[in-house]
């Protein structure tokens, strides 16, 4: 099985971890529109790429930021949010 | 024919194996495979053919020889050359008509010229007929006979790790394991076969010495302590990150290694001639495997089909064996000097330079061999029908071609090149971390496999960090060409075999392309070749070379299919192993079991369904645990709920965003009801929020979305960084609800605590001692009546339930569960999440608009509502009552009583659907809510609903809740 | 022994026609171009030439024919779906199914099966018998069964699945089927390769060229071509494609995997999904079981395998059908699902005129593919979305209004 | 409120197994001995940025790196679940002590008191490589392990806490999966050989 390796516990089976998925950034939703909301909330960036996502290694609730390459599945790091 | 004991042979004469095959009795010895046993019992039809059930023996014996897939009421599709002989086996070959023998199902044979490849496709399938025909294909196709009776078996997995990794411990891989070892690497070798030493170990020929050579290294591969070997044992699949699937009879081992050496060597393919199937026709490395392995003579009198050395060598263990070999047809020409060719000529064995076997020929209605028709080879490689020369002989023996078995190699995502030395694909670009050596990365020479073993152990012992200051051997060029790059001979009437499996000829190729199917995966999925039971292992780069003939392409032009996982069949048991599932129970399980609990599944959790009692139905039960809540006092254990806590400065605001409510204004000491919206505004969890302290809320969430809800909410804080922590407790506190007219008289004689609605008014929480534990207790109204939920520490979960259960034995106290509390909450018209909602059920639809707060600056969900709020409703969940005639609490149920889901149904569209009914004992009637269009919902109005059998019964819309709408009931009237 | 084998006995040529015309180099342009010769592209192309007199048309594809998710799939056909739009689109599906062999003159064993789908805890027999209303309601066949019409259609079921998960019912849907998946896109193939279609196997779109909004033509890695109108329908590709014209949708890759045991004698009748388990099972006329399982757990452009997908769908497995531990299984594979929201396809026109999109087929796409090339081909052929896809839309998420059949999501198939 | 009070009845959440018992069973010296520890040790949790210093002022040691522990003097440990949350077992007092300085929770800026009411168990025996092999899928043996590693991992589908205390195994699980971890592990051990389970003495 792939191994993920957590910031605080190390490298695991991807089994013990959770995804949440891409990283997005919130519009302000006292300014955006409707549609550039609906965005937000449902369009992805589904195409295959390098990508921040949202991991949690479960039993430690541990969350932190994966980076990954989406076709090749290769993990280039992991980092505690906002400590890259 | 048993030979006189062999040097190194695998057998142990001195224990003696009898077992039935096809009715008849036999013996072998131990460390026979099954085949070989037979084959030495002179058996010749040990298999029938898939589509044309033609006899067939043995042909490779290389662990992937389909030709004999055998059935006992054990277990079915053994392979003979695989299993290993087990006293007292009863042995059928499967997929037969009336035995091996005699199988009925042979005039299949004489229909071949109406079946060409892929005729299944172009008959059969009038409308009319199909479904007959399908029976008729149906009960043909299929091999084994699953015994569906077998209870299931239960192997247990194994984790297990490595430095190095080595696949197969022929030569190259056992210097490999040497060489990794000696650097400091610990290492684990497989091999599918019961003893090491590959092709060492029957590929004898003129150079006996090579044996004790051998010997020598498995010596000193045993002598090394950081080495475990393991035989019998397949690496069935290569994952990510060096995670292979060891796979023996007993289990399936799971081994992360930090490298992997595959040294898995090559299949030894058969050449395509006319009736090369017949019995007593095998490759080189079968008729060897026989001698040295097992002591078997393969045949009487060989002819020899040669393209290699190592075919001269199978000629001269043959010769030794006390085989008469009649002619050795070698398709080369001008031929490489050899010493084993030498050694055979010397022998007075005749050898026909640039000849072929054009056709093979069968007596006994093929089932024995009478001889072979050679003739010339021309240079455009077709055989030269002027020059044929029938020869008599019982067996054949063909060395003419391998391909690598590279399955793990592309499994591991190497890239192959392909290499006109060895006319093979051998390895161009291997990942990170994987070595390949031997025959699977075209080295065939021993001395030269050794070299190879030693560079790629070293290398790999390097990747895990344990360097080496020796050089790392380079490998010298190959010294001759183990395979033809065209070991296939036409013959006009075919029943030329590419695909044993399939019975795929030559021709069925041609006729592919012919019909369009020209690349290779178009091929593939159109014979079928390489999907049978050994996925093309022999078949799949005869069919390469025949496709680059066609297109005149090169090999690598063409291309390979890709090798998928498994490389060999696995067991479902092994996979499935023991199988764990995970249960989670409260505190108070043993009690619930006492009292009659009948437990149902919750997510992970089992919680009392209802209470069985004796006489009783189901429903009865539930309806009595429902009435004993609101007549008297009753108990349910709510420790499955989601227990959270959020502590700190900005504990208030958190809540304030993750709820769609208001709690920055929850006065201490109070708690509120939350809803929780996704980021689409769709509702996805609701609980209790209760304030502890300014800065401390203790919150509950529904029992099946607590760890999503609490994972979630870790994921936004770790997000917004507000300064507020959040604890789950869950599993650590135990949970009851005590409710009924009789709850506050029964609570007070445990506490010590004032009960009065004053000083613990409706909704407030307080921290109260129960029979003596701390508790944190929540006056609620769920189910409708007074009540009190309690938490307390999990350890004191059961003592607080049984202190409950004493204290109220006077009051009638009893427990109820799930069911009851679903009807009572139904009552009171309160709505469950998931029940009454669904995946896209928003908070007004569900009457849950007041809820929201749109004045706060931010919730999740906030701004999706707002857009959805520009939107007519689309539907609304009402509740409805039915006046059924004759229906009283003492009938379960009644014909015209609707259930969950079913339709509403207006001038033939549908209008809307049930979410929750049921009789209510205390109002004697059907209630039950429903989601309606906004058109229908006005109180009084009348819904047509349809039952299952279609009929129509009618509802009326009415206003919530159904029972105590003052909620007098369950607060003091004050409040 | 049909007659039509007798013309293989008497001539000693192989008296077979090539399906696919082989051609040389593109057209500088076509009418339409059709990106992914998979049976949804293939079923485009071939309504296009049959019912609209559309034959200038290409279709590009980077793989071979039937190459992606259409040889990939596990051939579940249904209609049992829980929306109005989606059992009204898949029932017309079905219905196109029955004579496809007949059009195509070509075997596709399509063969009906019974389709049950388990319950197993009352959550989702509740959804369970949603559905069967609203199929009944627009003349689907299918009904809600309890254990003891279950257990009599598997005999050898253990309704208690070991005691975790026991059977509490089913949706049972007679005309549930399965079909030869390859022999799908080959007819769609032959059928509109006769018609005039260019089919061009191992060519790659590179670029989507556009003026003003509208599409005016396409690269590929054979040259470029001018064209009015393109059609994509390339399941897992589709982001890759959409990306290429700066269009966001919620299309979001997780692989799908499935694995296949060796051939055994025919043992399984129906076809059995359970939604509690995530499994799914049925047996090939070859006599191989094809088993399934739900989606990977993240997203992933790639058809690799994973070990713990078969051994948990292994482990569920022999809960529902404890004699299976006998069998072996031989391979595994994957295919790139292409997820929606609420699992319903986007289907129809986008904001690039003369941009149509035949995409989120997720886990459900097979069965769809007549239905699919009938309305795309419409919708194409007119510029108007076919009344049976409008449901679909591709806007429909900017607007807030999802189709709903997620509300019954388990097993997709 | 505090949950070091010796309330009535405290109960073990393994005591809802089917293969446990009160009373010492099976051999003496068995191939694995499992022990139930759940409640003869005093245990108490806190997370938060402010945790460590409040370990420090009540003169506890703090594992300076992440996942690791401090065995104390009396016979207790401090173990660092990841970057701020501690699981601490010692005498009463000074638990009462910590406890007492960190109630009512939100007093403490940034300490968050956690309420341990684990399924806590000891492994060991001759066996124990055996049967971890089987349940769970880290190297707990590795070479590159520290010796006062705490390993935050899940064990036959339970999420668990372990370390090493010498040659025995330290394991503390959420007690409501209590009962059906020991019923698998109790399973597994038995396969694997001579089983003795016991409470701790």
């Amino acid at each position: 099985m792939k191994i993920m390796t957590c910031p605080i516990n190390g490298p695991r089976l991807i089994s013990e971890f959770a995804y949440w998925g891409e990283c997005k950034t919130m519009p302000d939703p006292a300014s955006c529109t409707d549609v550039q909301w609906a965005d937000y909330v449902f369009n992805k960036s589904g195409a295959p790429g390098v990508k921040h996502e949202w991991w949690c290694h479960t039993p430690s609730n541990t969350w932190f930021i994966a980076v990954r390459d989406t076709v090749s599945d290769v993990i280039e790091k992991t980092f505690l949010y906002g400590q890259q | 024919m048993r030979l006189p004991p062999q040097h190194g042979e695998w057998i142990d004469r001195a224990s003696v194996l009898p077992f039935r095959f096809e009715g008849q009795s036999f013996s072998g010895f131990a460390g026979d495979r099954i085949s070989a046993a037979l084959w030495a019992a002179d058996e010749r039809v040990l298999g029938r053919s898939f589509k044309y059930h033609r006899a067939r023996g043995v042909l490779t014996l290389a662990n992937h020889d389909i030709n004999v897939m055998l059935q006992t009421s054990q277990a079915m599709n053994i392979r003979g050359d695989v299993e290993a002989l087990v006293a007292g086996m009863d042995l059928h070959v499967v997929n037969t008509a009336g035995g091996v023998h005699s199988d009925r199902n042979r005039f299949m044979g004489l229909l071949a010229r109406f079946l060409p490849v892929g005729f299944y496709y172009k008959a059969f399938h009038t409308k009319l007929l199909f479904p007959l025909w399908e029976r008729v294909i149906r009960d043909f196709s299929g091999l084994g006979k699953l015994d569906v009776n077998k209870p299931a078996l239960h192997t247990p997995k194994r984790y297990d790790f490595c430095d190095v990794l080595v696949i197969g411990a022929g030569v190259s891989g056992l210097q490999a394991a040497l060489h990794a070892a000696r650097l400091g690497a610990q290492v684990v070798v497989v091999d599918e076969n019961a003893r090491s030493g590959g092709s060492a170990s029957y590929q004898l020929g003129a150079d006996t010495s090579s044996l004790e050579a051998l010997h020598q290294l498995q010596a000193a591969v045993a002598a090394q302590p950081l080495i475990r070997l393991l035989t019998d044992t397949v690496a069935a699949g290569y994952y990510a990150d060096h995670w292979v699937a060891l796979v023996d009879t007993q289990r399936m081992t799971k081994l992360r290694a930090k490298a992997v050496v595959v040294a898995s060597g090559a299949f030894e393919l058969p050449a395509v001639f006319r009736h090369n199937d017949i019995p007593g026709i095998m490759t080189g490395g079968a008729a060897q495997r026989l001698i040295n392995r097992y002591a078997v003579r393969p045949m009487h009198t060989a002819v020899a089909l040669v393209a290699n050395s190592e075919g001269f060598t199978a000629v001269l263990d043959a010769l030794r064996a006390g085989v008469k070999v009649a002619a050795v047809a070698d398709m080369r020409s001008p031929v490489p000097a050899c010493v084993a060719r030498d050694a055979v000529c010397a022998a007075g064995v005749r050898v026909l330079d640039g000849w072929v076997i054009y056709e093979a020929h069968a007596g006994d209605s093929g089932r024995k061999l009478t001889g072979v028709t050679l003739a010339r080879l021309m240079a455009d490689g077709q055989a030269d029908t002027s020059t044929q020369e029938p020869i008599a002989c019982d067996g054949v023996i063909m060395s003419v071609s391998y391909a690598p078995a590279s399955n793990l190699l592309y499994q591991a995502g190497t890239s192959m090149g392909w290499s006109d030395a060895v006319q093979q694909f051998v390895p161009a670009k291997l990942p990170a971390g994987i070595f390949a050596c031997g025959r699977v990365n075209g080295v065939y020479d021993n001395a030269a496999k050794a070299l190879d073993g030693q560079r790629a152990g070293m290398l790999a012992a390097a990747h895990c960090g344990f360097a080496s200051l020796e050089e790392v051997p380079s490998v010298p060029e190959p010294l001759h060409c183990p395979s033809h790059p065209w070991p296939i001979v036409a013959h006009p009437q075919g029943k030329n075999f590419v695909d044993f499996d399939e019975d795929l000829q030559l021709k069925d190729f041609y006729n592919a392309a012919q019909e369009g199917y020209d690349n290779i995966e178009l091929m593939k999925r159109y014979t079928t070749n390489g999907m049978g039971p050994s996925q093309g292992k022999h078949s799949n780069m005869t069919a390469l070379r025949v496709l680059a003939r066609i297109t005149g392409k090169t090999p690598i032009e063409v291309g390979t299919t890709t090798a998928r996982p498994f490389f060999h069949p696995v067991p479902i048991s092994h996979l499935a192993g023991r199988g764990f599932t995970p249960e989670r129970h409260t505190p108070m399980r043993a009690l619930h079991t006492q009292a009659g609990a009948v437990w149902m599944a919750a997510g992970m959790w089992l919680r009392p369904e209802y209470y069985a009692v004796a006489g009783r139905s189901r429903m009865q039960c539930i309806r009595e645990e429902a009435m004993n809540v609101r007549q008297g006092v009753g108990i349910i254990d709510v420790g499955t709920l989601g227990k959270l806590e959020v502590i700190g400065p900005q504990a208030a605001e958190f809540l304030e965003r993750v709820y769609i409510s208001r709690y920055a204004n929850l006065a201490v000491g109070m708690t509120r009801y939350a809803v929780m919206c996704d980021e689409s505004g769709v509702v996805i969890d609701d609980g209790v929020v209760a304030r502890l302290g300014e800065q401390h809320f203790y919150f509950t969430t529904t029992t099946s979305g607590a760890a999503t809800v609490y994972r979630e909410l870790s994921r936004l804080n770790t997000m917004w960084r507000m300064d507020c922590g959040i604890v789950n407790h869950t599993g650590a506190f135990a949970g009851v609800n005590l409710a009924g007219p009789q709850a506050r008289q029964l609570l007070a004689t445990l506490t010590a605590a004032d009960l009065d609605g004053s000083a613990f008014p409706y909704l407030g929480v307080r921290a109260i001692e129960v029979a003596g534990i701390t508790a944190r207790a929540m006056r609620v109204g769920f189910v409708g009546e007074w009540g009190y939920e309690i938490h307390v520490p999990s350890e004191h979960g059961a003592a607080l339930w049984q202190a409950l259960m004493q204290a109220g034995g006077h009051l009638g106290i009893r427990p109820f569960g799930v069911e009851a509390q679903r009807l009572l909450r139904l009552e009171k018209g309160h709505i469950i999440i998931g029940q009454d909602t669904d995946g896209l059920t928003v908070p007004r639809e569900a009457g849950l608009g007041w809820a929201a707060k749109f004045d706060k600056p931010f919730f999740i969900g906030q701004r999706s509502l707002q857009a959805i709020a520009k939107q007519p409703q689309k539907q609304t969940l009402v509740g409805f009552t039915m006046d059924i005639p004759g229906m009283d609490a003492s009938q379960d149920s009644h014909p015209d009583m609707p259930c969950e889901s079913h339709l509403v149904i207006v001038d033939g569209e549908i209008r809307g659907r049930i979410t929750s009914v049921a009789f209510s004992p205390a109002l004697s009637k059907v209630i039950g809510m429903v989601y309606v269009t906004p058109a229908l919902s006005a109180v009084g109005t009348p819904l047509p609903l349809r039952l299952t059998n279609g009929k129509m019964v009618h509802a009326q819309v009415v206003a919530l809740p159904f029972y105590d709408a003052t909620g007098a009931r369950q607060k003091e009237a004050s409040a | 022994m049909p007659w039509r084998l007798l013309k293989f006995a008497l001539s000693d040529r192989h008296p077979e026609p090539r399906m696919f015309t082989p051609h040389g180099q593109l057209k500088s342009s076509y009418d339409v171009v059709i990106i992914g010769a998979g049976g949804h592209g293939l079923a485009s192309a071939y309504y296009l030439a049959r019912d609209h007199g559309i034959t200038n048309v290409a279709v590009i594809e980077q793989g071979y024919i039937g190459g992606g998710n259409t040889g990939r799939n596990t051939t579940i056909i249904r209609s049992n779906y829980l929306t109005p739009e989606g059992v009204k689109f898949y029932d017309e599906s079905v219905r196109l199914w029955q004579d496809l062999a007949t059009d195509f003159d070509l075997n596709l064993f399509y063969s009906t099966r019974g389709h049950f789908t388990l319950a197993h805890t009352d959550a989702s027999l509740r959804t369970m018998r949603w559905r069967a209303e609203v199929n009944k309601h627009y003349g689907v066949d299918s009904e809600l069964v309890f254990p003891d019409f279950i257990q009599k259609a598997i005999p050898s079921m253990d309704m208690t699945c070991a005691g975790h998960a026991p059977v509490m019912g089913a949706l049972y849907h007679a005309p549930g089927a399965i079909a030869r998946h390859d022999a799908v896109a080959w007819g769609y193939g032959r059928g509109a390769d006769m018609r005039g279609v260019e089919i061009h196997q191992q060519t790659r779109v590179l670029d989507i060229m556009t003026r003003g909004g509208r599409v005016t033509g396409v690269k590929t890695t054979r040259g470029d071509i001018a064209c009015g109108k393109v059609l994509c329908a390339v399941a897992g590709s589709t982001p890759r494609i959409l990306k290429m014209l700066d269009l966001r949708s919620p299309i979001y890759i997780h692989p799908l995997q499935a694995m296949v045991s060796e051939p055994m004698k025919q043992w399984l009748d129906p076809i059995i999904v359970s939604g509690s388990l995530h499994v799914y099972i049925s047996q090939t006329a070859r006599g191989e079981l094809v088993m399934g399982a739900s989606l990977d757990p993240y997203e992933l452009h790639s058809t690799r395998s994973t070990l713990d997908f078969t051994e948990s769908l292994s482990a569920h497995m022999v809960e529902l059908l404890p004699h299976l531990s006998q069998a072996k299984i031989v391979r595994q594979w994957a295919g790139m699902a292409d997820m929606t929201p609420d699992f319903a396809p986007i289907m129809g026109k986008t904001p690039v005129e003369g941009f149509y999109l035949d995409a989120g087929w997720g886990t459900w796409g097979f069965k769809a593919t007549p239905v699919a090339g009938k309305t795309m081909s419409y919708t194409v052929a007119n510029d108007r979305a076919h009344p049976l896809i409008e449901g679909f839309g591709f806007d429909r998420f900017e607007r807030y209004a999802p189709t709903g059949e997620k509300g019954a999501a388990s097993v997709g198939h | 409120m505090n949950t070091l009070t010796q309330a009535p009845q405290r109960a073990s959440p393994f005591a809802l197994a089917q293969h446990w018992s009160a009373q010492d069973t099976g051999p003496a010296a068995a191939d694995l001995t499992l022990t139930d520890r759940s409640l003869q040790t005093a245990r108490w949790g806190c997370k938060g940025p402010a945790a460590p210093q409040l370990l420090a002022q009540h003169g506890l040691p703090v594992p300076p790196e992440y996942n690791r522990y401090c065995e104390l003097a009396t016979g207790g440990l401090v173990a660092r679940l990841g970057v701020t949350e501690f699981l601490i077992e010692a005498d009463a007092a000074t638990l009462v002590s910590l406890h007492d300085a960190a109630m009512p929770a939100g007093r403490v800026h940034g300490l968050y008191p956690v309420l341990r009411q684990d399924a806590a168990l000891q492994l060991e025996g001759p066996a124990l490589h055996t049967l971890l092999r089987q349940v769970c899928s880290v190297d707990l043996q590795a070479r590159e392990n520290p010796p006062d590693a705490v390993f935050l991992t899940t064990m036959v589908g339970v999420g668990v806490t372990l370390l090493w205390r010498g040659n025995a195994l330290l394991l503390w699980a959420d007690g409501t999966m209590g009962s059906y971890l020991w019923d698998t592990l109790a399973e597994v051990a038995r396969d694997c050989g001579s089983l003795r389970m016991r409470p701790a003495p």
